[in-house]
Parts: structure tokens; sequence; C-alpha cells
């Protein structure tokens, strides 16, 4: 079932996953975690889950990392 | 705990977890109960057009629609119940003229866009929890370049207490126009087409609207907790 | 047999905890009171009903597996203690200078009863999880109502384990509709595989999740910060409702007899650790807490022997730690800090309903905390399994030396200089201790017919 | 093991999730712990959504040119209900660090430990 597509996606996903487990700098990990969620909305469209890759775009990329960002700069400074 | 300990638990739980996975039924196969139970009734049964998941998520599964609007809303004001420090956000750096130029132009749109999703989501892709977030991120990128202060002006004054829950209202409504109708909550009455349409659309701006309201006060909590 | 109540029962507090904010300051906690009480109302109805056929209700019209289905069984009788130490908790708290009686916190609690209320009557995995969420946030956010310091990180520890096991949960619901392709629990058991290591691990980690959600030893370390900086009103509800979720969460999963070994020991461990930490604290709400894990251990190493009692003691010790938790609250707000000492000396009422609490929460005849708690070491002992019904009574005699202490210290220690003209806590306080000191003792009395009742 | 290469997918999903434990076993911030907490409901997203489907379906959006096997339908359903809890549950999460912050000064546990 997994097309070359879906492999490669998967395995870009593990690596920005480790990559953001691994980033010391916060706001670093904010926009890596912003990439893992746009490319999660990748991966759901391929596999036909429109929907979801939606909401997945809009609330996990869109709000979760804005709402990340505010904490950060208001915990930074 | 220490990375190298947690990493040790991590990977030892990685063994029974990957052999079960390899013990599910092949994927994507279609002979799996998932696809020969109850998503099998739904495809052949359904509505013959319109957006299968939307059907779900508000007709043969509401209740959990409901209990996801009722979420976010304690959400807000579990939030709300710990924002009672208010500490003065702190003053917005006044943004480059190009990218408030672009951000001014740009609101109307993605606003026009997001209430396409919350009305569309019956027939393509999309619905009012994503036209929600949608609008919602529309607020916080104004409040990101232009401050809270202008966030906080784009929101209704008065009437935001009774539409930061319109979706778990939306959903009461329903529920006893559902009764009425069809002799059970949240039942949506095929043998009154227009108010069957009438109370997914409700339904779905409730949702649309509340939502963007939610996730907007909630960035604004954040910004002056 | 199916009625409009049963919805109704979920929708009528969240609705009340909805419009809570429209609402000015002053008439928060009265619509609060008043909506919970109508909650405990239809819940009575609801218990009622259930004598003659249990009650379920297909949402939407669609008949299960192909809709969601809520059903009003003997475990949802649970919705009656809920309602009724809620709506006595809003009352209780309009004296804390905490924001517990704000719109905003009214709301909260109002919303978490009705995602209890959800949760005790849904009979879809899938709806189970999603007002075990509901009631979780709102529980995260009662613990960071206190104005203590330290409760907002108390509180972000409890999110962090809660949501790790509601994670787990999910994905154990995702792979039992993996397995069956149904959520609707009677047709998902019916339709479980016999075995595989799939199945075992949808089991296994149900069982962890809820394990951890009712604090049980060692995944507890979360509940003492939470449950001692949480308002006192507040920790009636967390203590004695919402880590009971967790064992009905139990009781729901599929398959749990595969467990019963494990839930004996994990129970037995939780009992007697629990029962030791609480005589070690010298903070009254920080024993409670920990007496909390151990009744809880009590309740899961019931679970393995006697179904029956556990669903009794967990309904009975509902009542008994809310009435100690508000006994405390009374203690603490005369004494202005949380030194108690001697401040029960000229507090005679809320002492002695503390002291019929204490006596309750040990489990002697006839008060409500014995009748559960002799049916569990009946059942254990029915197994042969001796060596814990000899811990179960172990366990009591740890807990009778903590009230003992604690009875002492608040009543006959000379209380400091400062604090010599205290007075008896003000009515809206004293009210609800009593209501649910006198149920922890009337339930002891009804025990035996509830007891065979549950049983049917 | 053959089985395994068969669902490759489900494996990723599992490796995601356990990358997400560890974030929020082994990480000495608060908020990366968080960061880790979305990672790993993400990737339970990821097994739901995966168990759902079929070889060579179609999104399951009806219509005229929509033609059988459809994806299954539910899967999305749950997962769009599981993205909502997830952003409530951090935002009311990243508002209490906000508090801790404003409490303690800090947010690395080590740092916490002493204070507190």
């Amino acid at each position: 079932m997994s097309e070359l597509f879906d492999v490669v996606l998967l395995t870009l996903l593990i690596l920005t996953a480790l990559a953001v487990a691994r980033a010391r700098d916060l706001a670093a990990a904010a926009i890596l975690f912003a990439a893992y969620s746009l490319m999660l909305c990748l991966l759901w469209l391929h596999r036909g889950a429109p929907d979801v890759a939606l909401t997945e775009a809009a609330v996990g990329a869109g709000v979760t990392t804005l709402l990340f960002l505010v904490v950060i700069a208001r915990t930074s400074r | 705990m220490n990375p190298r300990l947690a990493a040790a638990f991590v990977t030892g739980l990685a063994v029974p977890m990957l052999a079960a996975m390899a013990a599910l039924p092949r994927h994507g196969s279609p002979d799996q109960p998932i696809h020969t139970h109850v998503a099998r009734e739904y495809i052949e049964s359904g509505p013959e057009t319109g957006n299968l998941v939307t059907a779900i998520l508000l007709d043969y599964r509401g209740m959990d629609t409901f209990g996801e609007v009722v979420v976010i809303f304690v959400g807000l004001v579990a939030v709300l119940v710990l924002a009672r420090h208010r500490e003065p956000a702190l003053p917005a750096a006044s943004p480059s003229p190009i990218v408030a130029f672009i951000v001014r132009l740009v609101t109307p749109f993605i606003a026009l866009f997001g209430f396409h999703v919350i009305l569309s989501g019956l027939e393509v892709p999309g619905g009012g929890l994503q036209g929600a977030a949608i609008l919602g991120g529309l607020v916080i990128l104004n409040g990101f370049v232009f401050g809270p202060q202008h966030a906080r002006s784009l929101l209704p004054g008065r009437l935001l207490p009774w539409l930061q829950g319109a979706g778990p209202l939306a959903f009461l409504a329903a529920g006893i126009v559902g009764g009425i109708a069809t002799g059970f909550a949240l039942g949506y009455p095929t043998h009154l087409p227009l108010l069957h349409e009438a109370m997914l659309m409700g339904v779905e701006l409730g949702i649309g609207i509340g939502g963007a309201l939610i996730f907007s006060r909630l960035y604004l909590a954040l910004e002056d907790a | 047999m199916t009625t409009h109540w049963l919805p109704a029962l979920v929708a009528i507090p969240i609705a009340g905890g909805v419009l809570v904010p429209t609402m000015s300051r002053r008439w928060a906690p009265a619509w609060g009171f008043g909506v919970l009480i109508a909650t405990l109302g239809v819940a009575l109805f609801l218990t009622g009903l259930l004598r003659e056929d249990t009650v379920s209700y297909a949402v939407g019209g669609w008949p299960p597996p192909y809709g969601i289905e809520l059903r009003f069984d003997v475990l949802s009788t649970f919705a009656v203690p809920i309602a009724l130490v809620a709506a006595l908790a809003v009352p209780f708290a309009t004296h804390s200078n905490e924001p517990v009686t704000t719109p905003e916190g009214v709301a909260v609690i109002l919303v978490g009863t009705g995602g209890m209320m959800g949760f005790v009557v849904a009979a879809d995995f899938f709806t189970l999880f999603v007002f075990l969420e509901v009631l979780s946030i709102s529980a995260y956010g009662m613990v960071a109502m206190s104005e203590e310091r330290g409760a907002g990180l108390a509180a972000f520890r409890y999110l962090l384990m809660g949501t790790v096991a509601s994670i787990v949960i999910l994905l154990s619901v995702g792979l039992l509709y993996t397995l069956t392709g149904s959520l609707n629990m009677a047709d998902v058991g019916q339709r479980l595989p016999d075995g595989g290591l799939p199945l075992h691990l949808a089991i296994g980690g149900l069982a962890a999740g809820f394990l951890l959600k009712a604090a049980v030893f060692p995944l507890h370390v979360w509940l003492p910060d939470a449950h001692a900086t949480a308002p006192s009103a507040v920790s009636a509800i967390l203590s004695g409702l919402i880590v009971k979720m967790g064992i009905i969460g139990l009781l729901r999963t599929p398959g749990l007899e595969h467990l019963h070994e494990l839930l004996i020991w994990v129970g037995a461990a939780s009992l007697l650790a629990g029962a030791l930490f609480a005589l070690v604290q010298d903070d009254l709400k920080r024993m409670l807490a920990y007496s909390t894990v151990s009744n809880i251990g009590l309740v899961v190493l019931g679970l393995a022997v006697d179904r029956t009692g556990a669903t009794v003691h967990i309904l009975n010790h509902a009542i008994i730690k809310a009435s100690l938790f508000l006994a405390a609250g009374a203690f603490i707000h005369r004494a202005g800090s949380r030194r108690i000492e001697g401040t029960g000396r000229s507090m005679p009422l809320t002492t002695s309903a503390f002291a019929v609490g204490g006596i309750a929460a040990i489990g002697i005849p006839p008060t409500g905390g014995f009748t559960g708690k002799w049916m569990i070491v009946l059942g254990a002992l029915e197994a042969g399994r001796w060596g814990f019904a000899v811990m179960i009574l172990l366990g009591a005699v740890i807990l009778a030396l903590c009230y003992a202490r604690f009875v002492v210290v608040v009543a006959f220690r000379p209380s400091p200089a400062d604090r010599e003209g205290t007075s008896e806590a003000p009515l809206v306080m004293l009210v609800p201790i009593f209501v649910l000191a006198a149920l922890s003792v009337g339930v002891g009395i009804i025990g035996g017919p509830f007891a065979a009742f549950v049983g049917k | 093991m053959t089985p395994l290469l068969e669902n490759l997918d489900y494996a990723a999903t599992v490796v995601l999730l356990l990358i997400g434990l560890w974030t929020v076993l082994a990480d000495s911030n608060l908020l990366k712990k968080l960061m880790g907490l979305n990672i790993m409901e993400t990737a339970v997203f990821a097994f739901i959504v995966t168990s759902g489907m079929i070889e060579g379906g179609a999104a399951p959006i009806l219509g005229p040119d929509a033609a059988p096997p459809f994806m299954a339908p539910i899967p999305h359903a749950l997962v769009l209900t599981g993205i909502v809890v997830a952003v409530s549950t951090t935002a009311l999460a990243l508002a209490l660090l906000l508090r801790v912050h404003r409490e303690f000064g800090t947010l690395e546990i080590d740092e916490l430990r002493k204070r507190w």
C-alpha cells in the first residue's frame, strides 16, 4: 500500500519530529513544528483525507503554532 | 527523567508495539472489519452526493461533535479562569509598511474564504470547525501585526459571551428541534428537506462562528495572561 | 426503554455552563446551584427508571452500531453523587476568595459536571473518550483556580500526565476500531477477536490509561500536588468524583478478566502505599489526597475479586471524601492558613462532621465506607487471597491512625494565640458538610438493599 | 517479519508516537514537553486515519464522478474531533506555562525543582 510518495513523506515526517525533539531553541522548535504539521497535511491529502488535511493545516499548523509563538515571545523577554 | 533512561524505556516499548502493528490486518486490504462493517452501511445507504465525513460528523455521530465543541468551550473558560492577572500586553512592534499593507489587503478575502469553508462543508471538504480555525487564525494574524488591541476590536462587543457559546447552543437547538421533528435528539428530519438543510446550515454556522471567537479569545487571553 | 431525559442529563449542565458567562458575577453561583439541582433531579429520575429496565437512547435516531448510543445502566447511577457533590460545592465556595464562583469558574464546574454525565452514560468508546477529555480539561482548570504559588505547575503536571493517558486510551480505541470495525461498546464486545497481540495491546492500553486517570500507585504522582493546592470546594469534586471516572472507565473496558492478576497486585500496592504516605503527611489536604489513592487502590483490587463491592464502594466513597474535603476547607477558611491546629475547638459542628466522615472513610459499620469494603474483603477471601484480605484490613487500620491524628490536631491541640476568636464555619459552608456527612452514614444503612440492586 | 513490511505505515505512526513520548519524558523544558505531547497526538491521529485506508480508495466525497472503493469515512470524523481536543488542551497548557513562568521565572524543570 505504501507508494514511493508515502514512504518519502513518512521518512521526512519522522526526521522533522526528531528535529523538533532535539531543537534547543524554542522558536526554532515551533517553526519546525509548523513544518511538521504542514507535511502531515500533505500526507492526509495524498491519502484521500481532504477534511483532515484542511483541519490539520488550519488548526495544527495555524492556531497551535501561533499560540506557541505567542507564549515563546512572552516567556523569552 | 534523564534522556538515556527515557530512550531505553521508549525503545523497550517499541518492540511490543511494532509487533502488534505487524499483527494487524494487512494495511489497506478491503476485507478487514473497518470496511465490511459499519463503514459499508454509511457509503451504501448514505446520501447520494456530498461530503460523507461531514454527514457523519453532524448526522450519524452528532454526539461526538457536540462533545468536540464543548471541549473547545471548556478550554476557553478554563484559560479565562487563569487569566485573572491582567498584565499589560507588550506593546506590538510597529509593523513594516509592506507587511501592514499586505495583511490589511488580504484580511477581507481570508474572512470570505473562512465563511465559504464553514458553509460549503456539506458538499466539499470543509466544515464549521475548519472555517473557525481559518477565521481564528486570521484574527491572530491581525493581532501579531497590529497588536492585540486591534485584534480585540475585530471581535463583537456585547454579544461576545453569547456568540462564543454558539457551537454548543446550536447543538442544543438542533437537539430540541430534532427531538420534536424526528423523535430523537439531534435527528435531522429527512421527510422535511427544508428543515433538514436549515438545521445542518445552522449547526455549521454555530460551530464556525463559536469556534472562531473561541480561538481568538484563547489567543487574546494568552497575550495578556 | 428510551426517554428524552437521558440526553437531557448531559445537555442541562453543559447548557448551564455555556450560558453562565453571559450573566452578571452576582448571579453566577446561584445559577450554577440551580442548574446542578435540576441535574440531580434528572439523575434521580433516571435511577428510578432503572429499576424496571436499562434506559438506552439512540442519538439522532440511528440505531447502534451505526449511531451513538447513550445507556443509563448500574454504573451510570454514579450521576447522582456527581450532581449532588457538584451542587453542594458551588455554595460552599462562595466564601473563598479564589475564583471558584466567578462566571468562568462556575462555567468550568458546570461543563465539567456535564462531561462527567456524558462519560458515565456513553455506550460508545469514542464518545466516552470525548467526554473524558471534557471532564479532564475542566479538572485541569479546577486545579488552576487556586491562588497558591505552584498551583499552575501542579495543574500543568496533571495535564501532561492526564493527556498522555488520554493519548494511550485513544490509541487503544483506534486499535479496537481496527479489529472490530465498530465503536459501540456492546458491538465491540461481541466482535472482539479471541486473542492476538493487538487485542492485548488495546486492553492493556485502556487499562493503563484509566489507571493513570484514577491515580493508582505508581501512576498517582500528579494527584497530591493537584488536589492539595486546589481550592477545597473543588478538591471535593476532584477527589470525590473526577478520580472515580478512571475506575468507571476500567469497568467499561472489554476483556478486563485478562488483567485480573495485575489489578489485584496494583490495587494492593496502591492501597498500602496510599495509606503509608497519608500517615506521614502533616498537611490535612495532602493526607486526604493520599487516602484517596489508598481507597482507589482498594477499589481496583475489588474490581478483580468482587465487581459489585467495588461499584458500591466508589459510590459511597465519592460522598465520604467530598464531605471530608469540605470539612478541611472550613477549617482552613477559619484558620486563614493551612496551619489548622486547634481551630476545631471553637468549631464543634465542623469537627464532629469531620470525625463522622473519618469513621466512614475507615469503613466502620454502619457507615457507607463499610458496605463496599466488606464485600471486597469477602470476595478476596472467596478467591482464596488471604494475604490481600489482611492487607485491606491493615490499610483500614493505618487510615484510622491518620484520621485519629488529625482529629486530635484539630480539636485538642492548643491553637496559636492570635487565633482565639475563631467562630463556627458560616452556614453556607456548614449545610453542605452536614448533608454529605449525614449521607455518608445514611448510605451505609441503605447499603444492603442498594448492593443487592447493584448486583442485579 | 514480512507482515511488518506490509504494515509499514502503522510502524511509522508508532515511531512518531515514541519520538513524542521520548520528548515528553526526556526534555528539560516544559514547552518542549508540550510539543512532544502534540507530536504524540498527531501520531495517534495518523494511526487512526491510516487504519481507515483501502487500496485504490478515493476520498469519501460522494459525487457523480466519485467511484467506490472509498476510504472509511469514520476515522476522518474521529480525527477531526481529536485535533480539536488536542488544540484546546494545548491552549490551556500554554496558559498554565505562562503562569508558571510568571511565578517561577523559568520553564526549565531542573530550575523549577530548586525553586519549588
